[in-house]
This record gives C-alpha cells, structure tokens and sequence, in this order.
C-alpha cells in the first residue's frame, strides 16, 4: 500500500504487483471512519444515494460510516464537513449541494490530511478531492435529445417539450444545455418548457398546466423519474398520448412502464444512483492505501465519470435489477 | 336555575317594541351583498386582469373551458387546504404543518391500501385513513397549542418537521404507486362535466362558508381570533374550541391527501412540500387578517384561483421560471394593493 | 361572598372582602381606583378564580372556574373594559357563548329580532343589529355589552362602570333599565365613581379600600357622601372643582381652528383657546368631539380647514407636526389608544418624550425614569413603582400615566378626551386641580367630556357640539347642564 | 397638591411622603437581573440539557473547543439574520424575504467583483456591493409595507419569490466562484483563535442588543410593535420607523451575504434557501411575540444557538435524516414548553 492522499506519482515496483486483487480488496484492513455527506434525501434519487452508500458502508466489516444530515444549505453541509475534520475521520465523501460552495471547506479538508471523495457536482477547484466521481448531466440531456432526434427522424416542425426539474440547480442547466445542443444537431429545439422540483405533486402540476398550453406535442423529456409519476398522472388524467415521452435517472416505476410497452414512456436515461455507494467503496481503498482492483496504477484514479446510457424496451431487461424504487 | 337557559330573554322583552323581521332581513341581504362585493372587489378585479392578460397572450389556448377546469384543479387542492386555513387564521393561529400533515396521510393511506389489498372495500380504507391521520395530527396540533400552550408557530412547525420525517420513515423514502383502479377511476370521473376534484374542492369551500357563516361555531371562531378574553368572558371554551380548529385544518389536509392520491396515483412523503406556504398566502391575499378576527372563505377561493391562474398564464407564455418569480412578486404585491383598496378600512388606517 | 382573597404576582387585590348581594337590590361597590372592585366581581363572574373564600348562591356554596358556570347560575356581567368583539355584528355580540341556533346552525333572523327588542328597551332601536360592532363608537359598544347582559335569563347582573362612556341621556336610559330589572327581582351590582348616580338608583352599598372591605351594606340613604369619600379615601376631599384663575387680557392665543371639516363627520368648527384658558366641548355621545379633538391633533386628515399653533399653522395630517408645535393628546380610549400595555409604566409615561432623555440616540434610562417617578408621585399613581407594567394598573390609574406623558412632555396645548373617565372620586379632584394648574401656568387646554357637570364646572368657555356641528360657544358660567341639554335637544331635532 | 393623597396609597409605601428613589432603583436593577435571567432560564436548561445529550453520546468528540466553534460557526450566518428579524417581528411585522435577499446579495457582489476584478479595491467593493443590496431590497420592502399599507407576510413574500428569481436571472442559474484571495483569506482569518464569522455574529449581536435596549430606535420599535396606535399618537413617525426596520433586516442579509460568500467562496442563488423559517423559528423560541411588542436578542441568540448544537448533536450520532426530523419536531415542542413555563407571565393567560 502507498501513502493515502499522495498523488498517483512513479511507482517503485513492477506494475504488476502492485496490482490489487479483488479478493485483496475485499479482505477487511485496518478499520476506517468515513463521513458521508449529501443533500436532503427528499427525492427518491437522492434517497437511492442515501441508502446505497449506507448499504456499502454496512457491506465492509472495516468501514464506519458517519452519515450526516441531508442539508440543501451549504452552510449546514460545511459545518458537517467542519465536524468531520474536527473526528478526525479517515475519508470524506462529498455530495455537495453545490460544488462551487462548498470547495472552500473540502479544500481545508484536504489540506487538514483527510482525502475528500467528490460525488456528482463537482468542485471548482482540482486540490478540493483526491477523487471525483461523477455522473454526466450535460451526456444525460444529450442522450435524451439524440434519442429524440433519432425517434423522430427528420420531422423538422416537431413540437418537444421539456420537463426540466429544480431550475435553479446548475445539474438542471447542464442537462437542459445538454439536450438543446443535441437537438440543435437535427435542427430542432424545445418548444416549450416547464420546469418542477422533483417532486410527484410537482411534476403532476406543471405537466397539467403544461398539456394544457401545449395541445399537440410529438415528444417529452421529463428529468426526473421521480417527478415522472406525477407527469404520467397528469397525461393519463388528460387522456394524451399522442407523443412519447423519454425520462431521466432510471426509476424502477420508469423502467416497469417501459416494459409493459403500452406507456408513452418509451425510454429513460439512467443517471446511476450508486454513485455515493461507489465513492464509499473508493475511499475506503484511498484510505486504505490500496488501489481498484484490476487496475495497474497503485492508486485510485482522480476521475471517474459514470455511464449514462439510454434504457428502452430492447434492453430494459437488463437493467431493471440495478434500478433504484423511486 | 340554570336550566331555562334557552328562554334566554328575560319577560319584558318582547312587549313593547315588536321588532318587524321582514325590513330587516331585506337590510341584512343588500349590505351582506354589498359587503361581499365590496369586500372582494379587488380580488375580482386582479383574477379579471390575470384573465384578460392570460387571453390576450394566449388567445383561445388560455380562454377554452378546458384550459379553465385545468386552472381550477389545480387549485382545487391547495384551495381545500386553504379552506381549513383560514379558519385557523380567522381563530388567530397558524399552521405551518397542513402540507407535510398531508404528506403523512397520502403515505400511511397508501400503505393501509396496500396492506389491506385483498379486500374488496380497500380503497374506501384508504380514504379514511388518510382522513383519520389528517385528523389526528391536527388534534394533536390542536392539544399542544391550546393546553400546552405553545405559540401555534411553533407546534405547527415542530409538527412540519416531525410529520414530514415519519412521512419518510414509514415510506422508506419510496413513492408507493395506488394500483386500485376503482380508486383511480373514481377520483378521475367526472359529474356534470366537472371533475371529482373540482367537486370534493367546490364542497368544502361551499361547506367552510356555511360553517364560517351560518353556524355558532364559526361566529365563535370569529370572537376568538378577534379578542380571545371577551370570547372567554362570553362563556366560550376557547381551548376546546382552539384544538377543534387545528384539527378542522388537519381534516382539510387529510382531505387534501386523497385528492392528490387520486391525481397522481402515488403516495409518498415529498407530497405537500411547501403547501403551508401557498395557503397561507391565498387566504391573506384574501383579506383575512394574519392576526385572526376577520376573514372570509369567498376571499380565500379567490386567493386560490389568482395564484393558479397566474401559474397557468406563465405556462401558457412559456416563461422561464426566473422570470415566472419576479413577475409574480410584483403582482403579488400589486392583487394586495387593489384587494386592500377596495375593501376600504380593511386596513388599519395609520 | 365572604372572605375573598385573590392576589397577582405579588399584589394583593383582595384581602378577605364581604359581599352580600340581596334579590331585586341595586347593591353599589364604592372604591378608588385599584381598590379592588372589578377584581371582586370578576371572582364573582368566574373569570378569576379567588385565592380563598367562599360563594354561597340561593344558600348552597358554588364554585365558580369559569364564566360559563356563572352564567349558568345567572349572573351575567358588563365587564369594565369594552368585551365586545369588532369582527361580529351587534346581534352575534349580543348572543356570543349562548347563540341562538338549531343544530349548530344560526337563526340569525331571530337573533336580529330579539337583539331589536333588547336595543329598543334600551332605548338604541336605531341600531342595526347587523352592524359590525367594529364601527361602532366606544358608547354604543357598551350599550351592545349591556344589551348581552340583558340576554341572557339572570339573577344577577354586575355592572362595572357602565356609565363610564355614557352621557347623562344615556345614563338615564340606564336607569330606566335597571328598575326595570329590579321590579322584576333581579339583584344589580353595580360599580361607578360617579357618587350622584349612587343616590339616584342605589339601596345598598359595600365600600372597598385597598382591597378591604371599609363598609358593607350600608343603606344609600342615611348616608351622608362625605362619609362614603371618607370610607373610600380615608380622609376629606372638598370643592371638587377648583376655582378658575382669571386669564390674563394679553394672554396669547395658544391654539387656532378655523373651519375644520372632516367628511361626513363634523364641519366647520372654529375656535381659538388662549394660553392659560380651559375650553370644554359639551354634547351627546357620538356628536363627533372626539373626531374634533383628533382632527386638531392631525391623528385625522381634516378634509378642510386650518390648526394653527405654536405660532405656525399644522400640516393637515401630521400627528408630528402637532406634537411639535406642542400640542398633546390623551385619547378616549386608553387601553387601544394610548398605552403600552406590557411596556413599564415609566415607559408610558415618556412614550412621546424618551428622545429628549437621548444623547446621540442612545438614552439615558435613569434620567428617563427619575422623570417619570416625579410625575408618578406627583399624580398619586398607585402603585408607585414606575418599572410595573402598565397592564397591571387598575382603569384610573391607567389614566394617569397619559395625562403624565404630556406634564413630561411639557406641552403647552392640551386636548383631553374623557380624562377622567373611570377615575376616583379622589383622583378626579386631582386630576382636576392638576388641570386647572396647567392651565394657570399658561397651557391652553380643550377638555372633552360627557358629564356635563365637569365641562361646566372646569372649562371657561363651552362649545355645544351636536351632529358635528358647534351650536353654540359660551362662557360656563352662563349656562347650566339644563340649558346644554336643550340646546343639544334642539340642535340635534333641527 | 400632592401632599394630601399619599395616606391612601397601599402597603409598600415607608413613609408618608417621598418616596427615596435609592430603593426604588435597587429594584429595578434587581428585577432586571432576575428578569433576565428568569425571561432565558428555559433556553438555557435547553441549551444545557442539549449540551449533555452532546456530551454523553458523542463525547470529547462533542465537547472540544474546535466543535463549540464548529457549532457557533453554523449559528453564526442564520444568527446575524435573525437579529434583523427580532426587530422586525418586535416591531409588528414579519419578514420573509431575508434569506432570498441574502441569495440576490450574494450574487450581485460576486458578479460586481468579477466586474471590477481589474481593480485593487475589489473586495471591499464586493463587500459594499453586498450591503447595498441587501439594504436596498429591505427599504423596498419597507417602502411597500409602511406606505403602500401591503401586508407585511405578503409584501415580503412577494420580495422572496421575486428576489430569488431576480438572483437566478443574474446568476444565470450558475454558481460565481470568488477569486480574490484577500477576501477569502480575510474571512477564513482568525482573531485571538475565533473566526472572523463568529467575530461578525458577536458584534451584529452585540450592536442589536445595544440598539434594540439602549437607543431612542430600540424604544421605538418596541412602542410601534406593542401598540402601534398609541404609538403614533404620541407622535412617533410610524411610517418611517417601519421602512427602518425592514431596512435594518436587508441590511443583516446583506451582512449575511457576505459571510456566506466567504464561508462557501461562491455566490448562487440558492444560498439562504428557507433561513427565513430558520430565522424566525429562533426568534420565537428566544421568547419574542409573533404579535410584536416584546422580545429579546438575548432570547433569539439563544434559539440560534439551540438550533445549531441540535444539528451538531444529530450529526455526531450519525442518526437518520428522518429520525432526526423526528427527534427535532420533539424537541422544539419541549424547548418552547421549557421555555414558556419559566418565562412566567411572558405567555397571555387564556
Ligand atoms: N391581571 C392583573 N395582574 C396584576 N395585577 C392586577 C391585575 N388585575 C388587577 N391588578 C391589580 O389589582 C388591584 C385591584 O385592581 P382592580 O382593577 O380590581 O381595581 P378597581 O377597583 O376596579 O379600580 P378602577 O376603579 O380603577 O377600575 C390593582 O392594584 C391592580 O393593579
Ligand atoms: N371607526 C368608525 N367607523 C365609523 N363610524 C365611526 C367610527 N368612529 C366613530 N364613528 C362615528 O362618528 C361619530 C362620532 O363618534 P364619537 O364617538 O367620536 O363622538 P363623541 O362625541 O366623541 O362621542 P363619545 O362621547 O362617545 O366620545 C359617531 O356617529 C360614530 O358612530
Ligand atoms: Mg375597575
Ligand atoms: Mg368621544
């Protein structure tokens, strides 16, 4: 093992012994406390990232997980990550409820000796985490667009609407920015745009207003699975389906009505909710000195950035195991 | 003696003045009418001008009779909320708990339906259920406030917070889907042309006014928000009376919550998030006084149906929602001004 | 009752008191202000319940936690301060804790029927019973309290100081009523500090003194009123009204209205008040004085007309500009108008002066308070202490702190509105020395007041104000409550 | 005149004449110490009984200097807020605008700081710009209330919804990252071993309670909340003072911005999402009146206090988000219970 925190420099021995098994990995070390520390779990999103990082924590005998309160105040989250340096835990992983906001307090983190874990909004500086893992919001609207784009092939008058969720939220301008781009390629554009706050009530009442404003529409993008309940609702109680709608982030309920084929969701784009989960596990190997397993580089890479593909019928099959309940 | 309460009067009375019922009735009616026109004349006067800028933006698109039963359910829910509100305001309290009370009940009222599944009367189940809880948080509301004596701000935030986080607890944080079709069905069928919703919303408000204008209890509601000694005095059990408005208000949450099960087929513990506010804000756009004593469930309704017209005005433009909230402020503002202004001495003068 | 005891954080307001209340008598409670009375018939009513003692009811000893089980025995109470409840009409006022209703469901229509009969045997069946008791004036409020004590099937009716807001027309109404009442067998308490309205209704009478009863019982006639000041006071008060000094030919005129309207209230009323002179406004309630006094003061926009004082004329409006040109207000109602009720007394007492107790903003709180214990004193307030807060001050002593507020305030225009409303036979003799004191020491003072008595004996010109209209402006030594009442009769017929 | 009367003059009284104003002042300052102390013992068992639950289940972990700071700096952002809002709820009103002020603030000095960057001054620039921000929206809101005779709930709901929007607008929706080292270096600086965030609550704190105690605004505000009416008749410019207050509680948002700007190095316009419930949940259970008229800021540093260790204590336990909202909803029963009972007389009596 090498020194936690120090960067993935020259390695003193051959590659291939530095190499961590899986089995290497599993294997209890020396026990670490981890602070966990994300946004209010008030949506089922956010509430799969709670509890499957709780679920990798309790999964390594050697990790003492510390959760902290849900907060959307970035003023909560920096006391939170003040107490954790003040424990003096081994690891911090960061779901910040503002990247840029919360950089400042990250940074002292690091700079007290304890590695910072930076889940899904990113920081805005680089000395803030020893490893970022991300999602890709900006690659979830351009999926959802280029799928769009492909759906409707060429049908250059088409009227899309857009779903968005929490506006004021940057992670809402990257996918929004992403999907315009993507439709742009084929020469279309949101015709109309609503946006709610990831919730069923929320997304039930600006779809209602929504259909009622737009009396044709050939596609949706809805954000969020978690306010797409509300949205099918509301078009069900409409009686609408002359469109078909694409979701975001991969709900079981998303997933189930892709499957049962009748529904105007006709896809989602998974954005993975194991993120958390995953940077748990990637702490606990930084502050265990040991790398991913399977990997050459004796430490644990800086970025990872997350898949985020398109879930239609042809391969809902596949996937729905991973889906979280919303 | 006690007993001959009900002659009241005392013998002398009805000789010499003999008092002609009819003359007065008819002064009742015309200054009730004029009152209730004058009292609401700004309010009229701000949905009329939502509505002719929504017709001129938006053409037949804002004008359809579709477009206006949209308006109207979605005001139906915050609208039975507020209904429950502005008795508790008009008794002089608050209560910030009615939308997460509402989350709660949506929650163990699809958990009920799903335990209770085989039955055959399940979704009469959670109906009742969602109504029991509604009811019993806001006795409980009603029981700190009145006989614990805690300012009403804080029960019902402390109620806010405890109701939403059970909420969650008991939902593990997951949406629980309502797969009763009968339920679905019924909640989505319409009378007449007019949804359930706008129905179950339209009865309350038309049940409230009743019970606001026409019953003891509401003139007692009345006597204690406007000076809650003389009402004691006057031989009111104003704690009693205290706890009964709380628990109407939860009542309307409870009620709340099946009719939003009913529209998005789901329960889960995020519904009613910030409803507290809404309503709040309908039934003071209303004219009822924030320090209790005067208030009226007409204003109220038409709190409710300017602030979901506005919402619909901005759909129909496709406005931002940056945009949405500043020009929201300003017209906030300015249905206050135009409410305050016609109903004359409303406002203190200063 | 016997043996009632009750105390407040620390006051003892009651310390063993006997009350024995005969069928059909007009039993009066004598007593200066903070004596105890309306704490007394608040044990009575339920709405206190006493430290000790006990209440015996037709033989039978009762208690009473609440009001509702005084009511339910019938004893119905006019409460000192104004019960009523602004957002409800006249008739909800009236049957407010025992409506009229079937099922919950109100039977306005009836209630707006018998309120009409109440009203009328009151003589107010002009009232609308429908009226938002809101709008009302501070008198017609007390007769919609007194038309609910009324409604209800009693025994007993206590009345604490009902004639307090009521003119002498009024008060003869009253009367009427309460021997209606007691023909009928039905005990009136009753509580003034007007020793005349004693003579004219009262049989018996219990005096109370700091909290003790001095006497119990005691036959209205066969006793002499000097013994009943001395029973309550403990000594001998005289000449009430002071003798007027002679104002000075050159004194200057201190206050000017010229043409004062305000719509639909009053119009064009004039007149000037000298430095030194003491100007009385006489007429019926609901004549519109107040809103004169109000209007001059800028409290009200006058819609037309011109104050001019302190050498300028006022800014139409501008409550500031008044004070500044060294006017002062006490309003009518003290408790809504005037105090801060949690606020300690000294706090009161300076409310429109504290910034002169300010360097830089920032008071001098020691200077502030010696002020005002010094006007404490002078005034007799009781108790003095000027940190208590005003709400635990009885009715007259309540008055006291306003007039205090302007002596800190050292105005030189006055404008007193009902200033001794509720005050002890006592007090009112100082307050009225107090007045004619300023006065000598060259203030100019408007003084409005529904006894006529007092207008006449303490003003030096009278305006007769009916309908929002002076009829008449005359020196009080030229006319009597007889002429005053007729020119109001008149005025008010034309 | 006066020599006649005082014979009749209760028990207390020594003398017949004169009463010696040493005794008089020995009481007062007595009843103020006790008072003091008697209005806060509630919060303080709170605060305590809090610090012992603290103690007990997280212990040095809890009690050592660096996490009372960490507490204190939590407290520190709301805690300036919430002196602004003890004097606009003691004066009669109620402010729910703070916390979007705050976010608009924070944004418009970011953004005048990226503007001005070339510039030595910038940070004190940015630092002016914040204030005057938070300053100018708190005399808009102001303005409306005293004389456009709006509401205050609905006035300065009005600036909440149109602020935030307004920040968002600006922002365009994206966090502005701060760059000048001074400014970050300065705020993250110490003075003998405490923040410069706890140093800028104590002195808000500290000024607030001297203004709130010690001045002719102080009397004034307190004149106006208890009774306006009286107040304006003696001739207090109500109008006026109330354009002040709401002045004053811009002013602390704006102060607030620029704690978080340093706190976080970011302005966005989410920062001080819904501090305005915070703020006003401290200030009640420090023992000030909804209705105005009485507080103290002693009382609502305390319930900001209370608030922080509350979250500090939670976190130390690593209890779930729900049990927690649970567990708070209890406790701000208790505390305001706790709290009440030993304020005396401070709740109205039935
Ligand atoms: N709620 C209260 N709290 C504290 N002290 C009180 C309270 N109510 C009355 N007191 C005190 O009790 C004493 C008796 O007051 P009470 O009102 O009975 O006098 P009163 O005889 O009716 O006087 P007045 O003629 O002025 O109406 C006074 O010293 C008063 O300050
Ligand atoms: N707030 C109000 N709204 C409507 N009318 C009012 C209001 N206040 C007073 N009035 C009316 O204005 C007129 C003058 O009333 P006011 O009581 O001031 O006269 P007053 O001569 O001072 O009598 P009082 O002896 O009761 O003080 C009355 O007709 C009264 O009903
Ligand atoms: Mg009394
Ligand atoms: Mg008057």
């Amino acid at each position: 093992g090498l020194l936690a925190g120090c960067t993935a420099g020259g390695s003193e021995s051959s590659t291939a012994d530095n190499r961590n098994s899986a089995e290497e990995n599993a294997a209890a070390g020396d026990t670490v406390v981890i602070g966990f520390s994300g946004p209010a779990a008030d949506h089922g999103w956010l509430g799969a990232i709670n509890s499957s990082a709780i679920a990798a924590g309790d999964s390594f005998p050697d990790v003492e997980l510390r959760v902290a309160e849900g907060t959307n105040d970035a003023n909560l989250q920096i006391s939170q990550v003040e107490t954790f340096v003040n424990d003096g835990v081994d690891a911090i992983v960061l779901l910040p409820t503002d990247g840029a906001a919360l950089t400042e307090a990250a940074t002292k983190a690091m700079e007290a000796g304890i590695p910072v874990i930076n889940v899904d909004r990113e920081f805005s500086s680089p000395f803030a985490a020893r490893a970022t893992i991300l999602g890709d919001n900006y690659g979830m609207g351009v999926s959802a667009g280029t799928y769009i784009c492909e759906r409707l092939g060429g049908q250059d008058d088409a009227v899309i609407a857009e779903i968005a969720g929490i506006d004021s939220l940057p992670l809402t301008q990257d996918r929004s920015r992403g999907f315009a781009d993507a439709l742009s390629d084929c020469g279309l554009s949101v015709t109309n745009r609503v946006a709610a706050d990831f919730t069923v009530q929320g997304g039930e009442a600006v779809t209602s207003q929504l259909l009622s404003a737009a009396p044709e529409i050939d596609a949706i993008w809805n954000h969020d699975d978690d306010q797409g309940v509300g949205v099918l609702a509301a078009i069900d109680a409409a009686g609408r389906d002359e469109f078909f709608m694409v979701g975001g982030a991969g709900s079981a309920n998303a997933m189930r009505e892709i499957q049962s084929g009748d529904s105007v969701l006709e896809a989602t784009v998974i954005y993975p909710s194991t993120q958390a989960a995953d940077g748990i596990a990637m702490a606990r190997l930084i502050a265990q000195g040991k790398t991913m397993s399977d990997l050459y580089t004796p430490s644990v890479p800086y970025r990872v950035v997350l898949d985020a593909p398109v879930i239609t019928a042809d391969n809902v099959d596949e996937y729905i195991q991973f889906a979280f309940e919303s | 003696m006690s007993e001959s309460k009900s002659q009241t009067i005392s013998p002398a009375e009805s000789g010499p003045e003999e008092p002609q019922p009819a003359p007065a009735r008819r002064f009742t009616a015309r200054s009730l009418l004029s009152g209730a026109v004058g009292r609401n004349l700004g309010l009229i006067l701000a949905l009329a001008a939502l509505f002719a800028v929504g017709a001129i933006t938006a053409g037949d698109r804002f004008t359809n009779i579709d477009n206006i039963l949209v308006i109207i359910r979605l005001a139906s829910i915050i609208g039975v909320i507020s209904v429950g509100m502005t008795f508790v305001i008009i008794g002089g309290g608050i209560d910030l708990s009615v939308g997460s009370v509402m989350g709660l009940a949506s929650v163990v009222a699809t958990l009920s339906a799903i335990q209770a599944a085989a039955e055959n009367s399940t979704w009469l189940v959670m109906v009742f259920t969602a109504l029991a809880v509604g009811l019993a948080a806001g006795f409980l509301n009603g029981f700190v406030i009145a006989y614990g004596k805690v300012v009403a701000f804080m029960a019902t935030l402390a109620m806010l917070v405890a109701a939403r986080g059970l909420a969650e607890i008991l939902a593990n944080r997951q949406t629980q889907v309502i797969r009763i079709s009968e339920f679905i069905d019924f909640m989505n069928s319409d009378l007449l042309g007019i949804d359930m919703l706008i129905w179950i919303f339209v009865i309350v408000a038309v049940a409230g006014w009743i019970l606001l204008n026409r019953t003891t209890f509401g003139r007692r509601t009345v006597a204690i928000g406007g000076n809650r000694e003389a009402a004691r005095l006057a031989g009111i059990a104003v704690r009693r009376h205290t706890m009964y408005l709380y628990a109407l208000a939860g009542l309307t949450a409870g009620i709340a919550a099946v009719m939003i099960l009913g529209r998005t087929t789901a329960g889960t513990s995020t519904h009613g998030t910030l409803y507290e506010l809404d309503a709040i804000a309908a039934v003071v756009v209303g004219g009822t006084l924030l320090v209790g004593g005067r208030g009226t469930i007409t204003g109220t309704v038409f709190g409710v149906l300017i602030f979901a017209t506005l919402t619909n005005v901005f759909t129909q433009n496709n406005l931002s929602t940056s945009v949405q909230a500043v020009a929201k402020g300003v017209i906030i503002v300015i249905a206050v001004l135009l409410q305050q202004r016609f109903a004359g001495q409303g406002a203190k003068s200063d | 009752m016997s043996g009632i005891s009750k105390s407040f954080a620390g006051v003892h307001a009651l310390k063993g008191v006997d009350l024995e209340i005969a069928a059909g008598e007009v039993h009066c409670i004598l007593g200066q202000n903070g004596a105890g009375k309306s704490t007394l018939i608040k044990t009575l009513a339920g709405a206190h319940s006493p430290d000790s003692g006990t209440i015996t009811w037709s033989g039978q000893d009762v208690e009473l936690p609440s009001p509702q089980a005084a009511i339910e025995l019938g004893i119905a109470t006019m409460y000192q301060e104004l019960d009523v409840v602004d957002g409800l009409t006249v008739a909800e006022n009236i049957f407010l804790g025992h409506e009229l209703a079937v099922g919950g469901m109100l039977r306005t229509g009836e209630a707006n029927a018998r309120t009409r009969g109440l009203l009328g045997r009151l003589g107010h069946g002009d009232l609308p019973p429908s009226r938002e008791v809101g709008s009302l004036s501070a008198a017609n409020k007390q007769i919609v309290s007194m038309a609910r004590a009324l409604s209800h099937d009693t025994k007993l009716i206590i009345m604490d100081e009902p004639s307090a807001v009521l003119d002498s027309e009024e008060v003869k109404n009253l009367f009427r009523v309460v021997r209606e009442l007691t023909a009928a067998g039905i005990a009136v308490v009753y509580i003034t500090h007007r020793l005349e309205e004693i003579r004219e209704i009262g049989d018996r009478i219990t005096v109370l003194k700091d909290g003790r009863s001095t006497a119990n019982g005691l036959p209205v006639s066969g006793t002499p009123t000097s013994e009943l000041i001395r029973l309550m006071t403990g000594r001998d008060v005289e000449n009430v009204f002071p003798a007027a000094t002679p104002i000075a030919d050159d004194a200057p005129v201190a206050l000017e209205v010229e043409g004062l309207s305000l719509d639909g209230v009053f119009s064009d009323v004039g007149f000037s008040v000298r430095a030194g002179e003491i100007i009385g406004l006489a007429g019926l309630v609901g004549s519109g004085r107040s809103e004169i006094l109000e209007t001059i003061y800028g409290a009200r926009r006058a819609s037309s007309g011109t104050v001019r004082a302190g050498g300028r004329t006022l800014r139409r409006g501008s409550v500031r500009d008044a004070v500044r040109a060294g006017i002062g207000l006490s309003p009518e109602e003290r408790k809504s108008q005037g105090l801060l009720l949690d606020e300690p007394i000294f706090r009161n007492v300076t409310l429109s002066s504290f910034s002169r107790f300010a360097r830089g903003g920032f008071l001098d709180e020691r200077r502030e308070r010696g002020v005002a214990a010094e006007q404490i004193d002078a005034l007799e307030l009781r108790p003095a202490d000027p940190d208590r807060p005003a709400r635990t001050l009885s009715g007259g002593n309540q008055q006291k702190i306003l007039l205090a507020r302007w002596l800190v305030n050292r105005t030189s225009v006055l404008l007193l509105d009902e200033p001794t409303r509720g005050v002890d036979v006592g007090a009112r003799a100082e307050i009225y020395a107090l007045i004619r004191r300023l006065a000598a020491n060259g203030d100019a003072v408007v003084v409005v007041s529904s006894e006529i008595e007092e207008v006449l004996g303490l003003a030096d010109t009278v305006l007769v104000v009916a309908d929002g209209r002076v009829l008449t402006t005359v020196k009080s030594d030229q006319i009597d409550e007889h002429g005053v009442l007729d020119l109001v009769m008149k005025g008010t017929a034309a």
